[in-house]
């Protein structure tokens, strides 16, 4: 174990697994000469080369395409997406070529590759560049989408990511980037896709997020116990394609109640897929019908206050626990 | 007709009347054969979706295809029932592709617009306009970085170069060139017409062949027509990209002889009168008369390859006809890796 | 009234719109010329020539984002997707673009402007042809989505569409073309945003629903009349985004049972947004979960068979009907 | 400085020492202090998100904006300040939207990247690199068919050209220019480099202009430091645009003396040396020599322009720094129409 920053775990991520694995490489703008803007990539075209590290021009649909046509053929490219709402300009080769080759060849290709970036709002980007894109890529089935809320998380799934034979969204916190915490030293660790994990027990209240909204639910929780005498268990989904939804279940049929948070807009967001199947799956366990907490429906204004008044923060956390508890 | 290595490729004047040149118009004729069954099978209900056949186009396939070397690798749009057979698909198996069933090249899963044969080198098969076309200039660069000297031929259409990612696609192939990381060869069918419009009505530039030169990508046109004229041009073409690793563009000038898809009918964006006119420069009957003319090939051996053509087809359709539909649980397989 | 196929009523809002107001011109693919891949606009290069019927090239990319700088200029521009498959490759201008000038210009400009094609799956059109797109793009606030199951919805919604200030996602059933229905002769009949309606009245179970979906649902309400004698009472939502589920929950609290019914993949589906928002403001009328009718979460297969199991049918309704009333 | 009327724009030779020079010198003074200024806003925390100016660049502004009429459209990127302030946009405002205040000219919900001054013509202020450029082909399609003479101008980087819809939006524009429907002025404002990428890596041709004339539009290269190079060009090009109805192409070559951005501050790419070389050729300086020495402008006067220019510029940031944050309901307005 080492303290780890949630950017130094992914950097870590990639640089092991091109050290073991020749067929890595990584594309994308300015991730070479200019260093990476987030400076993820710093020191790795010195490292590896530009033949392994190789900066694009501005054309994300150039990158995604190509990265599928490698995979094709051996490649396990990963893609940095400078920021992820750039990636809508590749949606086409993400969600009609990456996502659904296999399937039409018959199996014949698999399709290794990572498509990788931050996103998320909070430091007034405004309207195109503060967006979240969760529940627009994890609605399409042939590709995979990770949403990692801890440094350990996004070292671990970002190298199964990478050794997977299919397609994956792998959706960075910005906001996250400088957060440190434990991560494993072995360079096997890796955290398998589709497996969900209580982050914070409890037995009063279920959170159910991911990524930053996972750090906001669990200092929420915290201050729920302190204020509140309630005891939140905090789920952490890590995936959302696959989506494994068992442990919020499990926890719902012993708190009855459940909470769903994610930064986004809330009409058709991933909060509504959460809510909509744990109600399926723990109708009769429910005391509460599931809350959803989630960013307001707008395009994101540049102007501070406006900007937070936009996004959630813990106090609707609270909020929204006080109320499946009917408590407010 | 198995695809030549390319040390063997013979250049046209060396062997004008090889062997080969019969094996090409042997395959070129069964192609023909084939994209006719197809429309019969299309009207008869046995194939769904859109078909788009390749009727009028066969030099432009057979001409680049048989230049390659065994371990090339192939990519088209949807228009690619010849593409397939001439890389040495069974036509069984793509017809049954066609028909939806499990023996299918791509398991009954793709469809006409979704063939795939990876085993003879072919990869597909896409149905967004030139949205392969990023792929195959990534297939390229992974060929170059595995230190394999394959190269990759990426076909598309007139149409399909004023989509972003074609732009995208070609502006890369042509940075990565520069290194020797790119050898892809590109074919433009330019069989003047994206569906119902003509280039004229959809490229603000009409040579085509200079648009791709805007990306530092050497760029020539030839008679898509004249299988001789085709091949020439590809056999320096494909030895070019293999030893510089750089992007190479051919415009074949050819033309559709069948409605873009099986459902346009009235074709009121070209006159009847421009189709036969068009259809005097058979590519089929352009080699046979240059064979027959030069190499003394006789009706007689026509006649035979058309009646192998006919029976190979025959054959296929019967194949496919008879093949079981694909067991229910492979709906699931193939979403992801399992 | 008169009798109109949904093809018909599609052609005649834009016709008589484009009689209506000279600022109205339609583009997209093969529309002129070719008259349509769908002739949906047959004839009409010949009525108002190429300055108002523009036949583009493949440049879905160019067709919304030049729709966009029309509508800021004051023209209402009708774009044809030659089906909405294509508009991914436009996904940039539409979301990042169309959905947010308004907003980040401070309102400064009106973006009145319709994306209208067919979508959905049925012929065999395999993967990348059989796609639906509702929760795709309803995800997004600054966009407003339609998706009419009736000629005369399609008619008014269209309408609506064309003389709106907004962008507009007008997603047609291409599986619809063909049906007739009762269409309002009057030349201002229009159908506004954000109105749900009943589409058959029962009292048993409530179904919600949109597009072709709701037609079957409507024959699966009619065969549970006949066939079990329950009565499904049918909402028809109309539009996506504004999304208006107050009728669908007025129906529940009197049927407390409902089912939601959508073309495409379960997860993170439109379904899922419907079942999310009913669970919430009528959780205590509930006595079953809200189930989802859903399309397979697969790529669409070509071969016919694979094709029908992918896809919703009648039976799905009514097992979940009996599911959600426990008579299974 | 009021925008020239057409007929107005004075022509270089006849009206070398006209007072027009001096208002256009004058504007660049005040757009390099307003930049200063941002630069140091963005320091002490007064402006967020990103901040890309414009210093080094002004020739490219103030030569075209001033060649347009009164009635015209400007669209660029997020590098828009200068933009903004050419067209007319009152300082103030533009300050108090980098501030986030509800006086700002997009009412504080743009910021940087979004400017937007409908009443001056400007239309913004786009955050996607390139994709604006569609939607500027699309106004020019629209003043014409509403049959004004009226043109567009848009401005982009030369990174921008790599992306899938400006070749698009080029295609089209080219296409409609044939019938006179799309009076467009594309600029180039090659500054050698797409945030830390130059040229020569990410373009696969360098020449930039010839990019453009493969859609079949007219393109020519012009000094994009020199006031009256620039302006020349724009003269004719604006003429030509607005009788045409064509688009038409300058490619202004320039230079960034700042970074891409505000956090841009290693500058790994290009060196000290690089940029002290390009300071060489300072805009202001060079159209500040030039009036001199051919005009007599005097130091006074110079001395002057600088300190109105800073006075202005601390007005603005006064207002900037005093006027009140957007009303909370306003996160609701503006979403879609009331
Ligand atoms: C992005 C996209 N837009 C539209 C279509 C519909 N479409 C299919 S083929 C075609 C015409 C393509 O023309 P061209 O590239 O010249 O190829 P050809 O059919 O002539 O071989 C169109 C518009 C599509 N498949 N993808
Ligand atoms: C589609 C897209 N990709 C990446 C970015 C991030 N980005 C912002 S500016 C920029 C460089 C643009 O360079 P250029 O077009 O030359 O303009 P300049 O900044 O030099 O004025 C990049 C990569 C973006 N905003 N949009
Ligand atoms: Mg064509
Ligand atoms: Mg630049």
């Amino acid at each position: 174990m080492a303290e780890k920053s949630y950017r130094d775990a992914i950097r870590d991520a990639m640089m092991e697994e091109m050290d073991r694995d020749p067929n890595v490489l990584i594309m994308g703008e300015d991730i070479g000469v200019y260093e990476g803007t987030f400076r993820i990539t710093a020191g790795m075209l010195k490292k590896y080369g530009p033949k392994r590290v190789i900066d694009t021009p501005i054309a994300e649909a150039g990158m995604a395409g190509t990265a599928v046509g490698m995979a094709m053929f051996g490649l396990r490219p990963v893609v940095e997406m400078m920021t992820m709402n750039f990636a809508i300009v590749a949606a086409d080769q993400i969600l009609n070529h990456a996502a659904k080759v296999r399937y039409f060849s018959g199996g014949q290709v698999d399709v290794p590759m990572v498509i990788r970036g931050p996103q998320g709002a909070g430091v007034q980007l405004s309207a195109q560049h503060s967006q979240s894109f969760e529940s627009f890529y994890a609605h399409f089935p042939g590709i995979k989408v990770a949403a990692p809320g801890t440094p350990a998380d996004a070292k671990g799934l970002l190298k199964t990511a990478i050794r997977g034979r299919d397609p994956v969204i792998f959706l960075e916190s910005a906001a996250l980037y400088g957060m440190k915490g434990q991560v494993p030293d072995d360079p096997d660790f890796t955290v398998p896709f589709g497996q969900s994990r209580v982050a914070r027990e409890g037995t009063d209240v279920t959170i159910v997020s991911y990524s930053r909204m996972l750090q906001m639910s669990l200092q929420a929780a915290e201050r729920l116990s302190k204020e509140e005498s309630i005891e939140a268990e905090v789920i952490d989904l890590r995936t959302l394609r696959p989506l494994d939804l068992e442990p919020a279940i499990e926890s719902v049929r012993k708190t009855h109640r459940c909470v769903a948070v994610q930064e986004q807009w809330k009409p058709f967001g991933a909060a509504a897929e959460i809510a909509a199947s744990i109600t399926e799956a723990a109708f009769d366990d429910l005391d509460a019908p599931v809350e959803r907490v989630t960013g307001e429906d707008v395009p994101m204004p540049y102007a501070r206050n406006l900007e937070l008044l936009a996004t959630p923060h813990e106090e609707h956390v609270i909020e929204a626990v006080k109320r499946v508890m009917y408590r407010s | 007709m198995a695809r030549q290595k390319q040390e063997a490729s013979a250049t046209l004047d060396q062997a004008a009347c090889a062997p080969e040149w019969t094996d090409i118009l042997r395959q070129m004729i069964l192609i023909r054969r084939f994209e006719e069954a197809t429309e019969r099978e299309f009207r008869r209900g046995k194939i769904g979706g859109y078909l788009h056949v390749y009727s009028g186009q066969e030099a432009v396939v057979s001409g680049v295809i048989s230049a390659l070397g065994k371990d090339d690798a192939v990519f088209t749009g949807y228009r690619d029932h010849a593409h397939a057979l001439a890389l040495g698909a069974d036509p069984k198996r793509v017809m049954a592709e066609l028909f939806g069933k499990a023996a299918g090249v791509s398991k009954g899963k793709g469809g006409s617009m979704h063939l795939f044969d990876v085993e003879h080198g072919f990869y597909g098969g896409y149905g967004i306009v030139g949205g392969h076309v990023t792929l195959a200039a990534g297939a390229a660069y992974a060929l170059r970085y595995r230190g394999t000297d394959r190269i990759v031929v990426c076909y598309f259409g007139d149409g399909a170069m004023n989509i972003g990612s074609f732009h995208e696609a070609m502006n890369m192939a042509g940075l990565w060139g520069k290194d020797g990381m790119c050898p892809i060869l590109f074919i433009i069918e330019n069989n003047g017409y994206a569906m119902g419009t003509s280039v004229e009505r959809h490229s603000a530039l009409t040579d085509l062949a200079a648009r791709v030169r805007a990306y530092n990508i050497q760029a020539e046109k030839a008679d898509g027509q004249d299988l001789f004229a085709i091949r020439g041009v590809a056999d320096r073409a494909v030895r070019q990209v293999r030893e510089s690793g750089k992007p190479y563009c051919i415009e074949a000038v050819t033309y559709r002889f069948s409605g873009h898809g099986a459902a346009d009918i009235l074709q009121p964006y070209r006159s009847k009168d421009e189709v036969e006119e068009h259809k005097h420069r058979d590519p089929i009957v352009i080699l046979r008369t240059r064979l027959s003319e030069m190499c003394g090939l006789g009706d007689n051996d026509v006649k035979k390859m058309e009646d192998e053509a006919a029976q190979r087809v025959a054959e296929a359709v019967k194949f496919a006809e008879e093949s079981p539909a694909p067991e229910p649980d492979e709906l699931y397989r193939d979403v992801v890796a399992e």
